[in-house]
């Protein structure tokens, strides 16, 4: 059980964004991914969730062991929090959302329907769906936006003990999450350099 | 599987789910026929059959985009293309899902806005019949369309003008079971193929939709 | 040198004036369009290479 | 075989139909100025049909063209799904305008046609009505590429689209057929047995049915090389904005 | 004034303003309805009127959504609220655009549709006339409509349902219209009905969408 | 010509925002707005521009004095960036777009299509827009989103320039603009207190 992402090359829109990306992560590892805006945090995320096709490279995993999060959070405005919840409970075939809800600290805002939510405790709401996966890789990007402090420590204790529990994290954020035993891997160098434009001519990828 | 049927039925009952408006739709178009063709009972009669048919399909299509666009928005689309669910099930589920939601209140609907029609006594049967085979095959056709259309801003004229051509042979089929049962001939040829196509796009279809919604998530 | 249509030439003359008129159309967008693309890509390729 | 798919490369595709494209658009004129020519002027009035036989020197080539452009596209875009070569993607997307406005005039001549044959304009024959669905086909084509941003993902949609379609269009020729049948003539020319037309129309006929499949050929390669630049353009574009 | 009919009529033609696809459907729907109907000409023509007045309103219809919720979603909307027209003008002169790239373009489409419904010889002039007196007041009516629900996600199924109402006294006279025209009646007085709605609609009814348009953007 | 508010509140979805509100712009004056997130700088901006009715209190200006610029920017993608900046011109009445292209360094980009603007560019766009209205009070919503350090230099020298014809200038912002001469407005003190929920009763505005 691990994440191996070997030479790997993405492209957003047709423009190769990153390339040569290679890491390993290993049960109890975490990995944080770092860049500026616009660096292709998103791309490569979604790269390895398996929403978009890698331009070149290598990426294992086992089959069905990631959770993605994305920067928008799947929630049903009209649905409560425990409803919300038991659904993707029930997607990936587990049952009982309670702990998930006690450990984001929800429990008082259980059966408020989600549109009722501020937007940190969507955001919550949104993490405590990673727990009902059941999957031991967490694929997250930027998953504190719109937390207050104190929720952030929350979310950080919790990827400790998911990192304890022989589990693995890959977190792309711009802010210090208070995780001293992650990694960081930085974007920066791998930025795709684009082919040079053939003197007026067209090659196969029109670049 | 179940969950994910539930989730989209509750979706649609609870309020703003739009639950009830393409029942509503189909209502006022019977309605808008005979005010704009005229009342005789002898023409509306005749032509009731196919003025149900094509207001089904229209009520069916205008709550198309329905399927997958709000789920795609809120990015719960993502998610459930990375759960364990194969798309093809996914597709599958919401296009029961909208058929439910649609189709089937279509079908009940139906002979109360056959009275409005003038539709002939012995046609009833086929009419209710005929709908409740044909309209599956037009969810999930309509699905299709939706899932080709999902990233696009306003696609909603887009999917009528790319679903509709692909609805006319259900069209076909449907209309000439029930007009044929209101004369009183067999109706045994068009329903076959009737449930012909309808099985064909249930099997089919929801591959060719999950690739689609494949290439739109990308 | 013009044929005698009969008592048809009026179907027969609309349906080349039709066509004919038609193909033209297409012809010309395709060539507009064509000539359109072409001259911004040259003055797209010509600004880069000038800018360096 | 692995010189056939360097065409598929846009820059040998560009090389080579910039002499093939003047070459193939002159014969398409020429071709069919002839056939068009000798269709109008030098045929005899048909006994039964008069002058209006004269019609067929457009409407069968067109309407001819009309299925085979949808045919050319259809094997365009499996090109595509399965070798993913951007030159037949954007072949297939240059085609579908070139077989609209063929459809059109198939359409258009038919219904010219009918009036004196027939007594009507329009009829809700099998082999009409389908040429009409025919019609939607290509529209709603059409409208999907010109609605989708990014080039591949349109390519891709559209290929799909293409396929699903024929299927449908296909039903919906069987389904006409089994709705209405129809007035409209068989196929008086294609098979052998019975031929019914006289070689004084045929010659003609077939002169301008090749004019009509230059044309396409000669509008499809142009189409195709502005789809081409018009992608290039929008690569340099993006590139420019990542910069 | 002109600038902004300008701008609109531009984005309407541009590549995906969605101009033509009204045009389809209309198209679409001709053909769907003697699928549907059969294809004998004496019925086809007797109900051709009604059809294609229903067809134009329904082609209408679908790209109402396009009047305000664009410029809402950009922001322009806000902006052309502070700006120095009249928002009763931006009204009206949206509505302007959204019938000069749907309604007209109906008007001068619906002749060949009736070539395909049969409509009668003598009904054609009617036709067009009926068409270009009755569809601003759709646009208009249809102004309103998109108005009341320019800030709700998804809101097409709705519109639909709030204008249709609103769109019966119309279209009962214009295809009334229609089939005495067809069947060699006098026409004067539903012809001067339409044009009374018409008028009416026209003149009073930008107040209303623009007082319910400032209520949506607060 | 100046604008005067005088003890003003307002509300968003039906809910006080904000209260108390009072200050002069004179022509030549610049006021900065601050408050963290959500404390009711856009509702206060949209207020004063018209866009929604005060709950009490009183907006004083001249008519058709103020230009109005949201985090949206009113940009049409499909038209180019003389047309967008034309459109928005002729409905001000005023002629010639040449000047605003050439104030905020569009000139190299005059007949690109505003889609393939860049977010920055875009931006630089919508502050054009600022000039072509040829109003005098400038009520502006976070101006400098996604401008880089270069864009937002040109736009305070854009706004001290408008100052010195003057205008003047009301900008809700979370950054340094560089404007010394501006006074700071801290929103925080105008929070509105929520009335007391009437002990079991209703009172007129349900709270
Ligand atoms: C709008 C009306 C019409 C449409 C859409 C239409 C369409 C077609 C189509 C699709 C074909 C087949 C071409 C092929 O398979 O290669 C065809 C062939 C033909 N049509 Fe029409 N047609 C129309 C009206 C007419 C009329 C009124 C006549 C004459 C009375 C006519 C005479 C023919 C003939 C002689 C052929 C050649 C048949 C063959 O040998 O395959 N058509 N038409
Ligand atoms: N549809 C598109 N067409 C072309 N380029 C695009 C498209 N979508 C995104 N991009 C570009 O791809 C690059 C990578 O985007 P991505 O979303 O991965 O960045 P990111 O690192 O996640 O940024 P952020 O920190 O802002 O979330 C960006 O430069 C962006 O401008
Ligand atoms: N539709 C709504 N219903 C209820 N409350 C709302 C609604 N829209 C906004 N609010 C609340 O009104 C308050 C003021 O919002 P406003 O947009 O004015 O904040 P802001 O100061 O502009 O924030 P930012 O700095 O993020 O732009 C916020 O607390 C927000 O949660
Ligand atoms: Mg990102
Ligand atoms: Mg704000």
């Amino acid at each position: 059980m691990m994440l191996r992402i070997h030479d790997l090359s993405c492209a957003r829109g047709g423009l190769p964004v990153l390339e040569g990306v290679s890491f390993t992560l290993e049960p109890g590892m975490a990995m944080i991914l770092r860049g500026p805006n616009g660096c292709g945090k998103t791309t490569l995320l979604r790269t390895i969730a398996g929403l978009q096709p890698a331009r070149a490279g290598v990426i294992e995993a086992p089959a069905d062991s990631i959770a993605y999060s994305a920067h928008a959070d799947g929630i049903k405005a009209t649905l409560s929090v425990t409803e919300n919840l038991a659904f993707w409970a029930a997607v990936h075939g587990q049952t009982g959302t309670g702990d998930a809800v006690a450990q984001m600290n929800l429990a008082s805002l259980a059966s408020r329907q989600a549109q009722n939510l501020s937007a940190g405790q969507k955001r919550r709401l949104g993490l405590a769906r990673l727990l009902v996966t059941g999957r031991p890789i967490w694929v997250l990007d930027e998953p504190t936006v719109s937390l207050d402090t104190d929720s952030v420590v929350l979310f950080a204790q919790l990827v400790t003990l998911h990192l304890e529990r022989g589990g693995m994290a890959l977190i792309a954020t711009h802010i210090d999450l208070g995780l001293p035993e992650a990694q960081v891997f930085d974007l920066r160098p791998h930025k795709a350099r684009l082919p040079e434009p053939g003197a007026g001519g067209f090659d196969e990828a029109f670049l | 599987m179940s969950a994910l049927l539930i989730r989209d039925l509750r979706l649609a009952l609870r309020a703003g789910g739009g639950f009830g408006l393409g029942l509503a739709f189909f209502l006022i178009l019977a309605v808008l026929v005979p005010l704009g063709v005229g009342p005789e009972p002898d023409t509306l009669s005749r032509i009731a059959p196919g003025i149900l048919w094509v207001g089904a399909l229209l009520a069916c299509l205008l709550s198309l985009d329905r399927i997958f666009a709000l789920d795609f928005e809120d990015g719960s689309l993502d998610l459930l293309a990375t759960a364990p669910l194969p798309l093809e099930a996914v597709v599958s589920i919401k296009a029961l899902a909208h058929w439910i939601t649609t189709g089937l209140p279509l079908v009940l609907l139906s002979p109360v806005l056959g009275l409005l029609l003038f539709l002939p006594a012995e046609a009833y049967l086929w009419l209710i019949l005929s709908l409740m085979l044909g309209t599956p095959a037009l969810s999930v056709i309509g699905a299709f369309g939706a899932a080709l259309t999902v990233g696009l801003k306003r696609g909603g004229l887009l999917l009528s003008l790319l679903v509709l051509p692909l609805y006319i042979p259900t069209l076909i089929f449907g209309a000439e079971v029930v007009s044929r049962g209101a004369q009183g001939l067999s109706v045994a040829t068009p329903l076959a193929l009737l449930a012909g196509i309808t099985a064909g796009a249930v099997a089919l279809l929801p591959f060719a939709s999950a690739l689609v919604l494949r290439i739109n998530l990308r | 040198m013009m044929p005698d249509l009969g008592r048809y030439a009026m179907e027969v003359s609309l349906a080349y004036v039709a066509s004919l008129g038609l193909l033209a159309v297409l012809v010309l967008w395709v060539w507009l369009r064509g000539r359109a693309v072409r001259r911004a890509l040259d003055e797209f390729e010509k600004d880069r290479r000038g800018h360096g | 075989m692995a010189s056939f798919w360097e065409y598929a490369n846009p820059l040998k595709f560009m090389r080579t139909t910039d002499w093939l494209l003047p070459v193939v658009a002159m014969a398409a004129l020429v071709v069919t100025a002839i056939g068009l020519i000798w269709g109008f002027f030098l045929t005899p009035d048909d006994f039964r049909q008069g002058a209006t036989v004269k019609i067929v020197f457009l409407h069968v080539p067109a309407a001819m063209m009309a299925i085979n452009a949808w045919a050319m596209m259809l094997v365009a875009s499996l090109f595509w799904l399965i070798r993913r070569h951007h030159v037949s993607a954007l072949a297939a997307k240059a085609a579908a305008p070139v077989g609209l406005v063929m459809t059109l005039i198939g359409l258009i001549t038919g219904a010219v046609w009918g009036q004196p044959m027939w007594g009507t304009w329009w009829a809700w024959d099998p082999r009409l009505t389908s040429f009409l669905i025919l019609f939607l086909f290509y529209l709603g084509y059409i409208a999907l590429w010109a609605a989708i941003e990014d080039p591949d993902t349109g390519a891709d949609l559209t290929a799909v689209l293409c396929l699903v379609g024929t299927v449908f269009a296909v039903l919906s020729r069987y389904a006409a057929l089994f709705w209405n049948q129809g007035l409209h003539q068989g196929a008086s020319l294609s098979v052998a047995p019975g031929t019914r037309m006289d070689w004084a129309y045929k010659a003609p006929l077939y002169v301008s049915m090749t004019g009509f499949g230059l044309i396409f050929v000669a509008l499809v390669l142009a189409g195709t090389r502005t789809e081409i630049r018009a992608r290039r353009m929008k690569a340099l574009v993006a590139r420019e904005r990542m910069a």
